[in-house]
């Protein structure tokens, strides 16, 4: 793996642009890798359409803006409406399945279903399903460890909050095990 | 037909009645115009719209009570409800 | 707190300027909030106070760095923050900080222009005006980070080369590299290197505006008992205005000459792959990671590119420019505006010189400076 | 649409037009305002206002500067201006003296206003300019991610006074008055009808008139002070809004938060003659008719 | 020096050196204002002040903008700012935060300072910095020549307002009490005794204070509204001004013609946690020692 | 009082040019005195209210420039007049007029900078800032007039210009012929050629950001029933904030491309026996005096010698030099200030511009233009 | 030997005695000192300086009447004139 | 005559400046010859010391600035003391007798003196000095003529000022004339 390209989706408020940076840290600090994140989002403060790019990398990065990514998560059905066609062909989708209807997506791809949403839900904090994905995403795709990611949670989430987020963590990585496995 | 911006406040109005209506989708689940009807007519729903947003609909058994009064077209941050009125 | 977060950190652009200004000694930020350059403003609010410093956000730009400048001409090492719309509103006391000689740092992380344009995207159309935003003439320092760690390490030299020169310093970001995440490593204090403003010694016969040899005057702080006089107006070097043509001349050469003597100290510069090159591509800040990119793949395809990157914009290297072009062929100067810094190359390289050029609110693409590569190498 | 878990007993009938749609730049609804926003209330009370009034609507003019409130200026169907930060109301002092038959309002930002445009304010204020200033104040910047601005209240978290403001915020009535407006009155979002005609009023003077709204920001001001979301803070509205016209100065401080109340009502309603007026009187005093 | 016809009788004994030429930057003497000009008094009695107060000389620093009355930053001999154009008390909040230890004063002129400077006022009193700004109203710009100000009273002459001056002007102290200014006043330039009190308590107090000189301007004010020289204007003030320290503010807006009185005294004396005693206060509830 | 002052006048050139504006038709003045530009705004002062314009004091420079792109938005031909220090404070709302297209006219009568600088001193050390003061790329359009008469001349020009192109256009005076005295004479109105701002034909599908052919789009004013929305944000067409690169290259490359494709149209020049000149001085302005009196002696000195004197610095003749370059052994470049048109000069003919300098605060002495002209003559 | 800053209102102060002094080449004439002395110990001279501005000159038989109060200092705009005690 | 040049001098609020103009606007509206006025003073707005220079000349006037004055006027010691020694060879010096002691003038230069400010004093208006030293300048240099000063004057002074004016200007021609003659 020379270059990755992975892009989180969703609106604001979701937690898209910290999961971005949690992914870049664990790889950038707590992997021997080169990670760089961006983002882009529209002009409302909260609700609007959200995007976090994390490329990694095993050498400098140089261009650092995402282009064609190799992995797509998506919470939104917006963010999956403007993201699902641009994405390389052996790029796998991941999409939180309560939030997405990803019945249009007519490609070959790899799409895992996952319910991040309703995992949080369960957890009693709506807003912890970006860390689930995280867990998921760490599961089935190649790009960062369990262990770099677990990491950079604690790091990055606020004091008091680790354990919930740990847990919606392993959940999510738990059931993104079991996905690829069947 | 501008029923909505008739004078409310007139002396001679005695309850007169309110239809509402809703634009479901610039709807954006606030909750003002459910709070603030001096009436008690709305209440959150489950059903949500396209931005995932809990709409409000008309309580049960206020399906009478609505008088018109406008204030929940005024409060709507969203231009989402309005009120005609009713016969 | 610690002023220096030493330690490896996965930082946002914004906040490793912030934490490079904190590392260089920085105990006072004057600001108003502009996107995107909010987040060193509030990683500023959030960090002075920890070591003892001020943040002071201000009622709009104008205030912001008089308050800076004031509170550099108290001792401290002073800074703000801002946006093209604040950088423009700025120039006046950018002004007064020139002729006033007081130190301090101007960071400017430039969106989309002109007017309020695009402020959540990027653009770098701000680099002329860095040199010529402010009326009458003074030369300009700028330093132009392509990295997250540069944003850190770059903040450090615009506050050493502010004290060393007395004057402000800009450090001129764009939105993408402001608005990035990457590793910032930050090493122990005692291995940043710190530079600070010529104090006088002893106070007889000690004139404000005296400069020594190197051109620079010693600086007196307020309070010290020195009873000196600062004024905008043209001064001589009592420090009292004199409203003729000799000592304005004597004034605006000498402030213009501190740094054209000293600009091969100041300007710097990355070459790479330039030695064999016949065509020369010089980029700076964000546009220099899609410059970087397209001289990799034009080396692949055969053709002898080289990328020389720039770290101050000004002083312009313009000795290394004149060298280049005795054996380049092209020149390729991609920037995310629409043509500036593509200006002054060409003033040492006339008719050789082509232009990147992008409207802003994105990054340059790679195809389009390889494309030009390829347009010269034919 | 996905509707879960929904029957329809209840649901509103859908509507196909809001009766205020045509004072509306339909085409770029939804507004960027997040949920809760106090923006969008201020806005449809500012619709019925110019709706009711008798100024034809083509003579209306509504100008802002930068801001979230300063958006304004993009939604509402008139001839509208979208300045630079701060600057909306010396643009109006122009289009105003250029054209005096225009209708002119500059609606914008506490920050805007007060912070960076503070200077305007009061000249505009002082020189009796035939001009309407609507304020939202949200006791923040919100446009750029929640600052404190010139009406943060002490003690006030925001992202750059993470310990808590320690700058003493504006009275912006009392400011409005000092400087010379004719007319000056303050509402909470919730106070609709009041603010309404309030504005129906300061519409139809003659002269400088200043209207404060206060808004609810839940991004930037409501959550980080635990005022909560959009509807906490306006049932603290509910719970804390005193209406007294005859206020002191004194008691207009806004300190959101404990026991202190909001004092709204309409504090200023004078005559003084406005800068054209003034002029054409100087011109006619030195023998120029106009 | 020419003498003609004139004996010796009278005449006063030559100086050698004036008891304040210690204060003064002598080798700048003379000044460059005009004869009848007020600014020298003001001066005189500011040197005099810095003296009489118990603060050491070199912890005084003297700030300015652009005008007449900035050039005084450039006469006294302690550290001092002539900065841009409307720009000291900024400048000065920098400087002042920076090092409190310092004895911070802004004296500039009331284009300076309410004109172009007039936000930056607002927002230092609204904080509550604890600098002193002393401003010298003369009714004009006198730098540039004699125009329209924000303090020009109405049908007053200009070179801009030919026809008379159709702006309403500025009713200064109110405006600093309505921003949370500790100490205001007012004095002419003829109340000698009572200004060098007022500076002497402004230097002391901490906070935010105010002073206002009315001030003779014979070139740009006098002459041109036929209230003559320096001399007569003066004649003036004694004439119409009235000391009244409890005056309502609307007593306090000056006309400058007519029957309407100057009046002139102590108008708000009051206490307020400075900018850094606040900034202490939240730093040490969160927690922080400074 | 008749607006056009039609006779022979002995007139200061302040004076001129507010007659000027007058003659142009300018019914609207919002200015803030600054030395030596305030006799400008006094005159309009006066001169205004006789023909039922207005003239109002802003409280700053800021304000002045917003008050004229309202007051144009209302129809108004509008002006402003300032110096260095007000002209850096504008810079931000020239910003907001270039990208709103709102037509208008700024004076700055250069005096002696940086900051405060000289008050009452000559300068000419602004015209890079005319280009690049604001942030953002543009294209500017900046005429310097060398007498009085071309205060008034030059002044209509500028209205003309700012009504076609929609867009503020500077008159870049300086201090030196805004304070001289010289006859002016002044044509019949009927002998004034007027220029309006293009206005939609009719209300039915009118965008009002949508140009014609010639890249400029016609201009509905307030209250005209066009529900017009104007912002300075990136917009398209219909005036609606659209933040993204596509609307950004269209907009900002259209903006530039208005200018830059009629350039030719736009800028002016005048000659004096470059027909066979080895040697050709380019200078403008007050400069341009000393330069013609050296390009004289020189000539008499047998030293062919010419002058290209600028009528517009911008758009600068860019073709002019590069045809002239052709033929000339070199260009000497007097300009009362340190070097700043003599860069653009460079550009087009690199390694043959030599640049005659003047920190400012008086005139450049003829003889200062003849050495550098002896000096490149051997 | 700074007797010009003596508290000058001070209640025990009798009538004291002031000598006065003038820079003549400060002065601009302006009158000030002459027109606002409480004691009316000034009046203008005919003697000009070097700028041409008349000189202010002890009235006649007003020589001994200056009470150091030293207002003339204080107002006088050029630091041209001022007081010290006289014996 | 091609170019020539007149330097007016004294201090603020003689109407230095004014005197130049009527000088200039003389020569250039009301004689077929061009002129052209430039001014310099100090930072003070009253009594600072003030210069006005006229060039006239029959050609274009190219340069404008004063360099060496043909004619020197001076009304105040310090407007000598600056000026007297910076003239051509054939220049005439004007001074006003009662303000300026030209003792310290050593140049072989023909020098008048005029008694301006006396004059002025006669009708009564001191500040009418500047036009009586016109009318000495039109009488003894040869730069402009008699009548087309006059009618400069005229259009130059505020209403209601023009007699004593030209009554100055008279007096001062006079003056002039007999100074020639001696
Ligand atoms: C010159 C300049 N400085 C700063 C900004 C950034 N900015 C945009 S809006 C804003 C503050 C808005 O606050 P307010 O007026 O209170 O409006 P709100 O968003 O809270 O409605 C700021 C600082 C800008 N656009 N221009
Ligand atoms: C940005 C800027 N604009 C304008 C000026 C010109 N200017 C200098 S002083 C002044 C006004 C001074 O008036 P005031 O502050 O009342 O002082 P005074 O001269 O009357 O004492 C002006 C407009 C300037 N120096 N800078
Ligand atoms: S119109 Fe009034 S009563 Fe009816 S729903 Fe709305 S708020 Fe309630
Ligand atoms: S940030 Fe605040 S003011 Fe802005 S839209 Fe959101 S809630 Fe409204
Ligand atoms: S112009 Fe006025 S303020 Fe300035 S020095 Fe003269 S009298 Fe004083
Ligand atoms: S007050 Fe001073 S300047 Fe005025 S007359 Fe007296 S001594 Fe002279």
């Amino acid at each position: 793996m020379s270059r990755k390209e992975v892009r989180i989706g969703g609106f604001g408020g979701q937690g898209i642009i910290l999961a971005g940076f949690i992914l870049g840290k664990a790889v950038a600090i707590y992997e021997k890798k080169e990670a760089v994140q961006t983002q882009s989002y529209g002009p409302e403060a909260r609700g609007g359409s959200c995007l976090a790019d994390v490329i990694i990398s095993d050498e400098d990065i140089n261009y650092p803006m995402g282009t064609v990514p190799d992995v797509l998560v998506l919470m939104s059905q917006d963010a999956f409406n403007e993201n699902h066609d641009k994405i390389a062909d052996d790029a796998i989708l991941i999409v939180d399945e309560d939030l997405v209807d990803a019945s249009a997506f007519r490609k070959k791809n790899k799409v895992f279903k996952a319910p991040a949403t309703r995992i949080a839900e369960e957890l009693g904090k709506k807003i912890v399903a970006n860390i689930v994905m995280l867990g998921f995403l760490a599961a089935v795709a190649d790009v960062v460890s369990h262990d770099a990611m677990k990491k950079a949670i604690l790091d990055s989430v606020p004091k008091g909050t680790e354990d919930l987020n740990l847990e919606a963590f392993e959940k999510g990585y738990e059931h993104g095990k079991n996905s690829v496995a069947n | 037909m501008k029923y909505w911006r008739r004078p409310l406040d007139k002396d001679e109005i005695k309850t007169p009645k309110g239809h509402i209506y809703l634009i479901p989708d610039r709807c954006k689940g606030c909750g003002f115009c459910i709070e603030f009807c001096p009436k008690g007519v709305l209440e959150e729903s489950k059903e949500i719209n396209k931005k995932g947003y809990h709409l409000p609909k008309i309580a049960d058994g206020k399906e009478d009570d609505c008088i018109n009064c406008n204030f929940c077209m005024l409060i709507c941050p969203e231009f989402a409800i309005y009120t005609e009125e009713g016969e | 707190m610690k002023a220096v977060l030493t330690g490896r950190h996965f930082m946002l652009g914004d906040i490793a300027c912030a934490e490079g200004a904190m590392a260089a000694g920085c105990n006072f930020f004057g600001g108003y909030p502009i996107t995107p350059a909010t987040e060193t403003a509030e990683r500023m609010a959030l960090r002075l106070p920890q070591v003892g410093g001020h943040y002071i956000q201000m009622e709009d730009e104008i205030g912001s760095l008089a308050a800076v400048l004031g509170a550099s001409c108290a001792g401290a090492k002073a800074m703000t923050a801002t946006s093209g719309p604040g950088f423009s509103l700025m120039q006046e006391n950018i002004g007064l900080g020139i002729v006033t000689e007081t130190p301090c740092v101007i960071v400017n992380v430039q969106r989309g222009g002109p007017s309020t344009g695009l402020p959540t995207l990027a653009g770098q159309a701000d680099m002329m005006q860095a040199k010529w935003g402010s009326h009458g003439d003074y030369e300009a320092i700028a330093y132009v980070p392509n990295s997250c760690q540069e944003m850190f390490d770059f903040t450090i030299k615009a506050f050493n080369t502010a004290e060393k020169y007395r004057q402000p310093v800009f450090v001129m970001a764009d939105e993408i590299i402001g608005h990035m995440t990457e590793r910032v490593v930050i090493p122990g204090p005692k291995k940043i290197k710190l530079v600070s403003r010529k104090r006088p010694k002893g106070k007889k016969n000690y004139l404000p505006f005296k400069p020594d040899k190197d051109l620079i005057p010693p600086m007196a702080l307020a309070g010290e008992g020195h009873a000196i006089h600062v004024t905008g107006l043209t001064h001589d070097a009592r420090g009292y205005p004199v409203i003729d043509e000799e000592t304005q001349h004597e004034m605006v050469t000498r402030l213009i000459e501190k740094i054209r003597r000293n600009a091969p100290k100041i300007w710097e510069f990355e070459e790479v792959m330039t030695e064999d090159a016949d065509i020369v591509v010089v980029s700076y800040g964000a546009a220099s990671r899609s410059a970087g990119r397209a001289v990799n793949i034009a080396r692949k395809e055969g053709i002898k590119a080289g990328l020389m990157r720039l770290i101050t914009a000004w002083p312009f290297p313009e000795k290394r420019i004149k060298e280049l072009a005795e054996s380049a062929k092209a020149f390729v100067v991609p920037e995310i505006n629409m043509g500036q810094i593509s200006r002054e190359v060409e003033r040492f390289a006339s008719g050789r010189v082509l232009s990147v050029t992008h409207a802003g609110g994105g990054m340059l693409s790679p195809e389009a400076v390889l494309q030009k590569i390829k347009e010269v190498a034919k | 649409m996905s509707v879960k878990g929904a029957g329809d007993e209840g649901r509103i009938e859908t509507g196909e037009e809001h009766p205020l749609d045509h004072i509306l730049r339909r085409d770029r609804l939804p507004h960027i305002w997040c949920p809760g926003c106090g923006l969008g209330s201020a806005m449809t009370c500012f619709a019925q206002a110019i709706e009711g009034v008798d100024i034809p609507l083509k003579k209306q003019v509504l100008l802002s500067g930068i801001g979230c409130t300063g958006r304004i200026a993009g939604y509402v169907n008139v001839d509208s201006y979208h300045t630079t930060h701060g600057r909306a109301i010396p643009f109006a002092t122009g289009l105003k003296i250029a054209n005096p038959e225009l209708c002119v309002t500059v609606f914008s930002g506490d920050g805007d206003l007060f912070a960076i445009g503070g200077n305007h304010f009061l000249h505009a204020a002082r020189r009796n300019v035939d001009i309407n200033v609507i304020c939202v104040n949200n006791f923040n910047y919100g446009m750029t991610g929640g600052q404190q601005g010139p009406t943060t209240p002490v003690d006030a978290k925001t992202t750059t006074t993470r310990y808590g403001s320690f700058e003493h915020p504006f009275n912006l009535p009392y400011l409005a008055a000092a400087t010379g407006a004719v007319y000056v009155s303050r509402w909470t979002t919730l106070h609709c009808r009041q603010l309404e005609k309030s504005m129906e009023k300061a519409l139809q003077k003659k002269g400088f008139t200043f209207i404060e709204i206060i808004s609810p920001c839940p991004t930037g001001f409501g959550r980080p002070n635990k005022l909560g979301e959009g509807l906490e803070e306006l049932r603290y509205y509910r719970e804390k809004s005193v209406i007294k016209n005859d206020a002191s100065w004194d008691e207009m401080d806004l300190h959101m938060r404990g026991e202190e109340p909001i004092v709204v009502g309409d504090f200023v309603d004078t005559e003084r003659p406005t800068y054209l007026e003034l002029e054409e009187q100087m011109l006619r005093k030195r023998g120029f008719m106009k």
